[in-house]
């Protein structure tokens, strides 16, 4: 296949593919993934090729479905699980948290289990209630577990086959509403660390720190931005757990600002940790104290207010101001 | 417009007649299944010895209207949400014997818990249609009073209403009210660890709670198969509670079960299970395309059971219905759908300063920073327009 | 030390005569309950024409073995928890006969998912006692290597690991191995809403697992009428497959039924449920304090029910054992609790730095860092001790 | 009853007899919580006295039990349910996340939902796995729950039955290896608001702030460092949603440090939110980063290690001495 431009949903679904094809072990489960291909038609395909034992459409329970994946995995297989929207991730919370994060270190390392997780979240989509959430703190907090988010293709592919390969459980956040947006994925790639941060636009005045479907915002604040003769470095953190401060530490140190753009809400996101983190580890460098923009805290709004709700080109801009105006 | 309302016009020529008992089977496993049905689809009147009923002409006449007007309703709220009105919708299309039969079993002191589908419960509740549009159209997230009406709130993760409704009947039979309650989930919910839970629970408190339980056949691209193997209203026997299966698509049938079931739990004899055997004559929502995974044939299949077709044959071949009756429904749909189209039309979006309000009941000293916050940012670009 | 363990001594005595039905029947409504039994508590065989058993003598000590060194072995675990040695322990004084029935039952290749209770399970599959005592004693989460024995670690987390067990059984299924699993829970555990969705998927999936309900009577305090009005074998046909209840006192009945469940599981009939009824002895754990909620006469009615003494009983009857049989088998037991006693005296305390092993298998770098940063701070202290 | 000295589990035990003698809607709810009285006792007597109607012993079945208590609320019933360990709440976690903290908001303020959940929490008491956690920041992060935690038994009573007045769901932490502890509890006394920090020790150099059973280490390390002439002030948080942030920052603008101290992880656990906001609050008064003192990202260890896992005296000496050498 080699380099090809294709959306971050046809991303995933070849990485799902490639991962079928090279190891028999790897399962793909969840609801309405098989026929259907997914709500989203990310698995679109993989049931006719595969066949109904390896992408399996589940009842709908999802405590049953990563409980049955932990005992799949028990067995030696690789099952990557669909959770159909982030708001749905709950009633599986249980396994997740004391099961899956938890049975390699109950068995002293006997016991491995290479589950992944994969959850479309976040808003922008004109969803109903319980569509448009941002759960990753939740996830993050929760040792044993790793967290990450793709922002583009690319990272869609190869992120979601390391995570594959992983023996380790791996939350997958795919940012839904970037599913459509296209970038160059070269499948022969050799593919940097799954847990590394990336800065994907150099600067030299302020560090703005994003992830998932938040890196598009930032970039763009980092060229309005430009235009006022501001020089923003954007980093794509790319994993929240583990989060890869050393190179956060090595930008902020040059720059002496951080912002931290999320869509999950402020209180007790991922920012908050960064945000302590990194003013531990750059005290004398910081020009400013470390601003996060976020969801607010409360439940992510009727869709008509999600404009207003989600960290946008403006709010982005704000905090950017203020924090240079330290 | 009548019975023939757009999202349900074209397979109905098909004919009634055709015969649907291998199709059956193969759903409900020979003997082991009974489905109580007082109406069959050629619109005939059965008896059954369990669940008499016997409507007054102005009954029938009023249940043929509930679901002709829900019909018509829905398939408004369907064009609203292509014209872009509505974010979202959840077509009731194929259930209304379902949902009126059993939402006119319901005495006022009753209460209701509802999934995200049931519009024609909601009109037996007297609960406005155009609030059921507030959630669909992305301005709220549940746009009525449940004390209002005893409806409760629509429900989207699957299954816990099961919980709330079970609770709900616990407070009831404390308060020795004379009322029970009605809990709504569908086939795939029927997996849900909470349904079970609520089967628990509602049996060892023996509380008065009604599971209506419609299996249209899909949890948007899956058969019932992949929920169960056996038909859904035997897994109440295995809680210690009674499960039944009613023809969904027989609002007398559906009326008088769930009226039994409902006087059952008021009179303290505890929870019992309903599976109403019908089906999802749409697509899952606005978002979904069945033709993926489902032919076309089924589909046409269900049209021969239709369950307002059933009941219009009743009502004209004993002429309990004339012509002007129909057009004069026909018109009174119009106007419902009219009356909503504006409705929606004119249906503001919230304040942007909404975001913060009721999130507690008590107040929160965060919220009211982020929201003193957020009006300060707003206030910016107010203020940094008026420089310019 | 025989049958006659401390602490399962005392009321052994109050005789193998009295009857039991009144009580029986208070937890079984008539008729709707049939106990697979093969042998009474008077020590009598019994045949079933279903489940048909014909053990030889040699087989017959054993599963006395069996049972006598398990019960030992938790008498001495009890004690232990006693001297301060462990931190804690659940006893299964009582189910033995459910457990090694069960748990003899059971092929080579098939897999077993026990609760935090199954001593005598761990036993049958080879896992040294000694290994179950580490989390008891606060020394690890689980001391052994599932796949050593095909015995998954203790779930302390109820319902579960149900759910694990099916998923390891359809991997079993697409496997085409020829195996079965074999997943315990309690009455206590039915209620979870995972172990509905265990059989959800196990049904719709044809899973090759057996689910293995010891229903002690208790769960914690809570007497098993909280969870459940009927007879918790019957909630399997809900579900699509056969339930059981097996006299779980009777360690012939429980192997027969265990056998045939997992024999129909190997050979793709899907999963059954055993509803093993059984009793409690016991506390709850060793922090627990059943005077509080339960009578001594229940405990006293249980006793004449003991598992061990019946298979004795019949041992003696016919002749397949005699005393020197019964001694040496004593002095087994001793060697046995000494060896663990002493095992568990010399288990050391972990390492300090071994709260940041394994708590990744591919490595994290906040572990790495926090790993760092304690050790950094503890060679604070040696420095500053070694300043002094 | 008015003053008298009593044990932090004793103290809750009569603040729930008030409830139930005082409003007839309360309800106590959850395992064993009957006859047993709660395998920690702290229930003992009340189904007793208000028999089986209004102390309820449920089925073994967390999610089922807030679920319900949340259909009692809507019935109008004020639910208090108990978890029995931390480590069990997670099968409730759905029913508490989607239904119990969002039906406010999702009935635009028509459906209260009176509902306190008493969560035993927290290690130091030698237990097996899922008996020692300590997973406030999964409840704090997220918007329409409240989530306090007293740390002595006058603040146990009233706490609780502030929270039980409280028209919005409140979860309450109790910090089990404490319920033996004894203090003075006034029934008569007026108490503070139910979310406002505390200040237990004033001092001058630094501020040290815990919640539930860190507090007294924190107490113990002040006095520690008082005779290595430190002076410490403490502060008791006893809401992790909302975090009272005004006594915060009106303290650490006075003693320019802060340490905070709590069991949970380190990585987003409560502290990372309260570093990231004093920060950004307090940025030109702070002479040190803020430092956090907690468990590490790690299961809650096997017993035989928790001391050396849980923050101890040693180890919250050592963060308020980094801070001070700033
Ligand atoms: C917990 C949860 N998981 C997944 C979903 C996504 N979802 C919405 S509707 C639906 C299918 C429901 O099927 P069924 O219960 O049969 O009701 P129907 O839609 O057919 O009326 C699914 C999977 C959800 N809303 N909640
Ligand atoms: C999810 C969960 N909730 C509560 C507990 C606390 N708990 C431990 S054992 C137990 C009772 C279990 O009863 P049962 O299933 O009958 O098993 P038994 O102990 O009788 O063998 C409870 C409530 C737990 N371990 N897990
Ligand atoms: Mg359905
Ligand atoms: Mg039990």
């Amino acid at each position: 296949m080699a380099a090809e431009k294709m959306s971050l949903s046809k991303a995933i679904n070849a990485s799902l593919r490639t991962a079928l094809e090279t190891d028999p072990k790897v399962l793909i489960m969840g609801e309405d993934v098989g026929k259907l291909g997914g709500v989203f038609r990310v698995t679109d395909g993989l049931q006719k090729d595969f066949g109904e034992d390896r992408v399996i459409d589940t009842p709908l329970a999802e405590s049953g479905i990563v409980g049955t994946a932990i005992g799949l995995a028990l067995r030696g297989y690789r099952p990557v699980v669909e959770i159909q929207f982030d708001g749905f991730v709950f009633p599986a919370y249980d396994q997740i948290v004391t099961q899956l994060a938890k049975m390699h270190a109950r068995s002293l390392g006997k016991v491995k289990l290479p589950v992944v997780v994969r959850i479309p979240y976040g808003g922008g989509i004109g969803a109903v209630e319980h569509h448009s959430e941002s759960p990753e703190a939740l996830f993050a907090h929760v040792a044993g577990l790793k967290v990450v988010s793709p922002a583009n293709a690319s990272d869609a592919y190869w992120m979601l086959q390391q995570a594959i390969d992983s023996d380790d459980p791996v939350i997958y956040f795919e940012p839904k509403r970037r599913y459509h947006d296209k970038s160059e994925v070269d499948t022969a790639a050799i593919p940097g660390p799954l847990h590394a941060a990336r800065v994907v636009r150099p600067g030299t005045d302020l560090t703005l720190a994003a992830y998932g479907p938040m890196v598009k915002v930032a970039l763009d604040a980092a060229a309005a931005a430009a235009e006022e003769g501001k020089s923003i470095e954007v980093m794509d953190l790319r994993s929240m757990s583990p989060i890869d401060f050393d190179t956060i530490q090595r930008s902020v140190e040059r720059t002496g600002r951080l912002v931290v753009v999320h869509e999950a809400p402020v209180f007790l996101g991922t920012g908050s940790e960064i945000a302590a983190r990194v003013t531990e580890r750059c005290f004398y460098h910081l020009q400013a104290p470390v601003l996060r923009v976020g969801g607010f805290h409360s439940p992510y709004p009727p869709s008509r207010l999600e404009d207003e709700y989600l960290p946008g080109l403006d709010r982005v801009l704000d905090a950017v101001d203020r924090a240079l105006a330290y | 417009m009548t019975v023939e309302s757009t999202a349900a016009r074209k397979p109905r020529r098909s004919g009634a007649k055709r015969s649907t008992t291998t199709r059956d089977t193969k759903k409900q496993p020979a003997g082991q299944t009974e489905l109580v049905q007082l109406l069959t689809p050629e619109g005939e009147r059965v008896e059954h010895p369990e669940y008499a009923i016997d409507p007054t002409p102005e009954e029938l006449r009023g249940l043929y209207r509930d679901m002709v007007l829900t019909r018509r309703f829905d398939a408004e709220a369907t064009t609203l949400q292509r014209q872009g009105e509505l974010g979202l919708w959840a077509s009731l299309l194929g259930q209304e014997a379902a949902q009126i039969g059993s939402g006119r079993a319901l005495n006022d002191a009753d209460y209701v818990f509802p999934t995200y589908r049931e519009h024609g419960v909601a009109w037996c509740r007297g609960v406005d249609p155009t609030n059921l549009l507030g959630m669909f159209r992305g301005v709220n997230h549940g746009g009525w009073d449940p004390n209002s009406n005893n409806f409760h709130l629509y429900t989207i993760v699957i299954g816990s209403q099961t919980l709330h409704a079970t609770g709900y009947a616990m407070g009831v039979a404390k308060d020795g009210a004379d009322a029970a309650v009605l809990a709504y989930f569908g086939d795939g919910a029927s997996s849900q660890g909470d349904v079970a839970e609520s089967f628990t629970f509602s049996a060892v408190y023996n509380a008065p709670v009604v599971f209506f339980c419609q299996n249209n056949q899909w949890a948007i691209s899956e058969p019932t198969e992949k929920q169960t193997r056996v038909p859904l209203y035997q897994r109440a026997q295995g809680f210690g509670f009674p499960g039944v299966r009613v023809d969904g698509n027989d609002v007398l049938a559906c009326l008088a079960v769930t009226k039994a079931a409902l006087e059952r739990a008021r009179t303290g004899q505890g929870p019992m299970l309903i599976e109403a055997f019908t089906y999802r004559m749409g697509a899952h929502t606005t978002s979904d395309d069945p033709t993926r995974y489902r032919s076309p044939e089924e589909r046409e299949l269900w049209e021969t059971k239709d369950p307002i077709l059933r009941l219009r044959t009743l009502l004209t071949r004993e002429g309990l219905a004339d012509d002007a009756y129909f057009a004069e429904l026909e018109r009174e749909s119009d106007a419902l759908a009219k009356r909503v189209r504006d409705a929606v039309r004119a249906m503001p979006d919230p304040e942007d300063m909404a975001m913060f309000e009721h999130i507690y009941a008590d107040g929160h000293a965060l919220v009211d920073e982020e929201r003193a916050q957020f009006a300060e940012y707003q206030a910016s670009f107010v203020t940094a327009e008026e420089g310019i």
